[in-house]
């Protein structure tokens, strides 16, 4: 990866109607980054990528590509690549000439046609499928294709629009290995649309979430889990705990008791978030600090976690995730451990976090 | 084995009334209540290539009329086609519904306002102004089936060839020609039968002077000449094979019966 | 404002052939070159009313005739198209395809042989003789039409009525019929009007004695009464506007256009 | 709950077109029980379910619902209710009259019907709704009236045919939360057909697994994950760990060493598993036992835990699944802890045991 500034979105806008369906965008992506577009459906992430690939023409604003404008060069000569959700396979066309089908339209000759054809359907582990019918391809395998159709014609970019979401579960994972090495493999810069977070956070090296058109947070996957913007965010990432705190430097006081945080809140009431996964349950006070003594409510059992509902004797709620093989009675009685360099806080909003269009829950 | 022969039997059904055709145009002399005739000849058929019975006439003038009536149709059919098949607009389900009215309504309710235009421009008895009128089923007929071969066509398809370096010319020819070519040509085999088949307007409008089958086919008819008549008949349904023929081949293509399988 | 001028100007395309069609109703002399007539007259409407010009007639035996072949389409139609849009079995897709045949054969080639059945059965010239050759064009309609209403309808919704109590009967009175009614609707209007603007079976098969719209109309036009010819014409397409306008209300549907908008 | 029997499945067989959907399935399901259906797309529970629900009919074997035979028994009189994915509400009824629907197919009177409906309707948190049209109601409202509509004839059983699927994943959670809610004010017995093995764990008492038609495994969720009957069950619960080892009474001899287990394997060759997130990665050899040397090969943040390859020194590949606070470094050297009560034998298999049609993975 290189410096930022390869790709750049500058005061991107794009309306329908007079509504804003992608609103002041500004975005810089590194030359060999991933990137992904994250957010709910309808928040404009598809539109930015259609203005990135040249299809929609934005109301307002400039893209560049390594300081090139692109505002009026036509999708045919941006260099960059689109694999759509349904893969799109011309039906008319076999697998190689489908993959060909850039090379041809460059006027590449035959034989660097079939060459790159079959170097590329290597790469996505379908050699010998140049003469099948997509027709006759599974939903991976026509997804693959796509990617190799994209990948043929060395773009500088390549654009991915929810590559995965028509594919069953148990290929998901294994598109997502290869999509990672072929990245690697090519060093191509790559964005992402995605509404599923945990797609995102394996697959980018960081993630650009939109609401309603806007950018809200371009973070790291690990920092937007541990350091969200603000509550709307870390409800996007399954944040379920959100309580109300009087801080006083590194102190926080909450309704259960008060708990140390590395973070450096503002002072006065600041709303404070712990991620579920973080927090501890021990039967017995070890350590001093950051304990809060709680009473388990609930216990769901979802397989590879137990999900229990904790109440402090003042009445705060906590969930906690812990492994199944920690096995809590509803009823009993026990500490829990919120870590210093867990807590997060942000000051309480004035006006109401939640977006417009509701977030995909974090489903584990 | 029931289903083959209900099968079989339906289909009986419906070529039924073509069989005694066959067997008149081959029979010299049939009368009731004979099962068969008693003498077969060719000599209908050999009639039917003689000036005189002006099939030979009839039949060219048919093919030239159908085709650029189809012709015409596709040209002005495509654009519109794609117009109200992939656009949104208010006014379009009114526009859908109004391209209806040449179906729905006889063209002898038309007619005397056509007529009254034609004669006015000189057209009236000429070729082509058969053609024209010939273009008030099949334009919106064409327009009608081309939007909804379109209405099923991704867009996707061309957006992912010009990301793949293809200009909208390429596009045009590479990606959505070939892609809807089935239900083209399936609805422009249609407006060709629709033209081939059409009697009131061509009867009217041609005044006699332009004779395309249908018309010495009505004529034969009100004739007593059965066996001759019969050979007209079957030569009239031979684009109506050629039609089966290519839509039982594009059988498993939905986008080409879509738009005629609902008709 | 553009796309309002745009579809003002379409539908005003496809309505022009009728206004000439309004003006020569009550116009007592229209000649060319005059834009409006000079005088205008209501007596071509009240002579329509008249028995010697047998539009009462011809409208009341159209009536009688399409309706019949409507209903016997529809008894025959509902349980093939269920059939056909529901099950799946081989040949399925040759007989919708062979349900074309009337539809794109001409009635003149097929009508040979219908008249030799009929008149050995003694219904050629009689009403139900008409009505018999009328089913001919509206059977294979109305299956092609249920058929692909019933291709859309969910056989959950029957399944989910029996579990919740509903004998056979219910789930057909209070489910599946509602349900499909939009489509069988729109179909049987759309047949009604087939029958109703056929020309060459009633020409032929009716040998004159039977009386539809269409013949009267026909006979009209060769003669030279334009006013009374327009008046009748107009009578005539009193249906199709009786269709537009439940097609137009049942526009938001997509049932009821689904099988008619490809046509 | 009380004793099993009270609907039972004996020796059920449906075969299309001669292949057996479901094939000789004996399953006992108690009053108020909440039994799952689970299995890949294909392996025939829904077809079960449409068997008990009387809108298909079996080849074979008996369907009994408190003692009595219900397989001549039309659907409208089983008192069996059926929940499909679609919700299928009737268009051209409004919610009260869809709800009402049963009552009315009854004979109910119309003041019967009216309370009942607005009864049910509070129930599904639908106050107020009875006069809407269906085409009004979101995909989660549709799916509750579907249920009220269901709920209101009072069945002995409730069916519901992948009920959440057609949902957003954010809707999903809270419609488990009312079903699960609905189940327990009621009472009635449940039968669930779902592909999800995450919802049958959250919905479930007992889940009967089906592969191609036959029952698997018949067991609670906590079962499944802890005692899977073979290779192929595990790994659809997203069992990732599997390595040959021979044992000798409790000990395992593994390629990466010996540990000690709770279960009571067949002597010699035998399969083991034990699943990611049992395995505890520690820096230091703190206890003796079940330790494993390894090398962290892989580090892969999900957001909600970090997945870790390991490996010993001997090749032996592990999988483990960690809390996100704890960070390992590839390269970085371990002790994997292997605890004895998570490790799980079976006898090796002697046919490949991957069923057909391929699992879903477990997507964490």
């Amino acid at each position: 990866m290189s410096e930022l500034g390869y790709l750049s979105l500058q005061q991107l806008t794009k309306r329908f109607r007079g509504i804003p369906a992608v609103n002041d965008v500004w975005l810089e992506i590194a030359a060999g980054e991933r990137l992904s577009l994250l957010g709910p459906s309808g928040c404009g992430k598809s539109t930015t990528l259609q203005l990135i690939a040249g299809i929609l023409r934005p109301d307002q604003g400039q893209i560049t590509l390594q300081g090139r404008g692109l505002n009026r060069v036509p999708p045919e000569r941006r260099e960059i690549a689109l694999v759509l959700q349904k893969g799109l396979l011309f039906p008319h066309l076999s697998v190689g000439e489908n993959v060909a089908f850039g090379l041809k339209m460059r006027g590449e000759s035959r034989a660097e046609r079939e060459a790159r054809t079959l170097a590329l359907l290597d790469q996505v582990q379908l050699t010998g499928f140049e003469d099948r019918q997509p027709a006759e391809l599974s939903g991976g395998q026509a997804q693959r294709v796509a990617l190799a159709r994209s990948l043929v014609i060395c773009p500088k970019v390549l654009l991915l629009d929810e590559p995965l979401s028509a594919l069953d579960a148990n290929l998901r994972g294994d598109m997502q290995t290869l999509i990672l090495r072929l990245q690697e493999e090519t060093g191509v810069t790559m964005v992402i649309v995605t509404h599923d977070q945990s797609e995102a956070v394996v697959m980018s090296h960081r993630i650009a979430l939109m609401f309603d058109g806007c950018l809200r947070q371009v973070e790291t996957p690990e920092g937007l889990y541990q350091r969200p913007s603000d509550a709307s965010v870390a409800r996007f990432f399954g944040g379920v705990n959100f309580f109300t705190a009087a801080a006083d430097h590194h102190r926080l006081t909450l309704a259960g008791g008060d708990v140390l945080t590395t973070d450096f809140p503002q002072q006065g009431a600041v709303q404070v978030t712990i991620r579920p996964e973080c927090i501890h349950l021990l039967a017995d006070q070890i350590c001093g600090t950051n304990l809060l003594p709680v009473t388990v409510c609930q216990n769901r059992f979802t397989g590879t976690q137990r999900h229990l509902s904790l109440q402090t004797p003042a009445g705060l709620e906590l969930q906690a995730w812990v492994p199944p093989s920690q096995n809590w009675a509803i009823g009993q009685t026990a500490f829990a451990h919120l870590p210093p360099d867990a807590l997060w806080s942000f000051p309480t909003p004035t006006v109401p976090a939640p977006p417009h269009s509701e977030p995909k829950a974090l489903s584990p | 084995m029931t289903r083959k022969v209900v099968l079989t039997l339906i289909i009986g059904v419906l070529f039924l009334p073509f069989l005694p055709l066959l067997i008149w145009s081959f029979a010299q002399g049939w009368y009731f209540p004979q099962l068969l005739p008693e003498q077969w000849t060719v000599a209908h058929w050999q009639a039917i290539f003689t000036t005189s019975t002006k099939v030979g006439q009839g039949f060219v003038q048919s093919l030239a009329i159908a085709s650029l009536a189809t012709m015409l149709a596709l040209v002005v059919g495509l654009p519109a086609g794609r117009a109200l098949g992939l656009m949104e607009f208010p006014g379009k389900g009114a526009i859908k519904l109004f391209l209806l009215l040449p179906i729905i309504v006889s063209p002898l309710a038309t007619l005397m306002g056509i007529q009254f235009v034609l004669i006015r421009l000189g057209l009236s008895g000429t070729l082509l102004g058969v053609v024209l009128v010939h273009l008030l089923p099949t334009i919106p007929y064409m327009t009608l089936v081309l939007s909804s071969v379109y209405a099923n066509f991704d867009l996707g398809y061309e957006a992912q060839a010009r990301t793949l370096g293809a200009s909208p010319m390429q596009v045009l020819s590479q990606v959505t020609l070939p892609l809807i070519a089935p239900g083209v040509v399936g609805g422009a085999l249609f407006a060709f039968l629709i033209s081939w088949n059409e009697f009131l307007l061509t009867f009217f409008v041609g005044s006699g002077r332009v004779l395309t089958l249908p018309m010495v086919l009505f004529t034969s008819l009100q004739g007593g000449n059965t066996g001759l008549t019969a050979a007209i008949a079957i030569t009239s349904i031979l684009p109506a094979l050629v039609f089966l023929l290519f839509s039982s081949r594009a059988l498993s293509d939905d986008a080409a019966i879509g738009g005629l399988g609902d008709v």
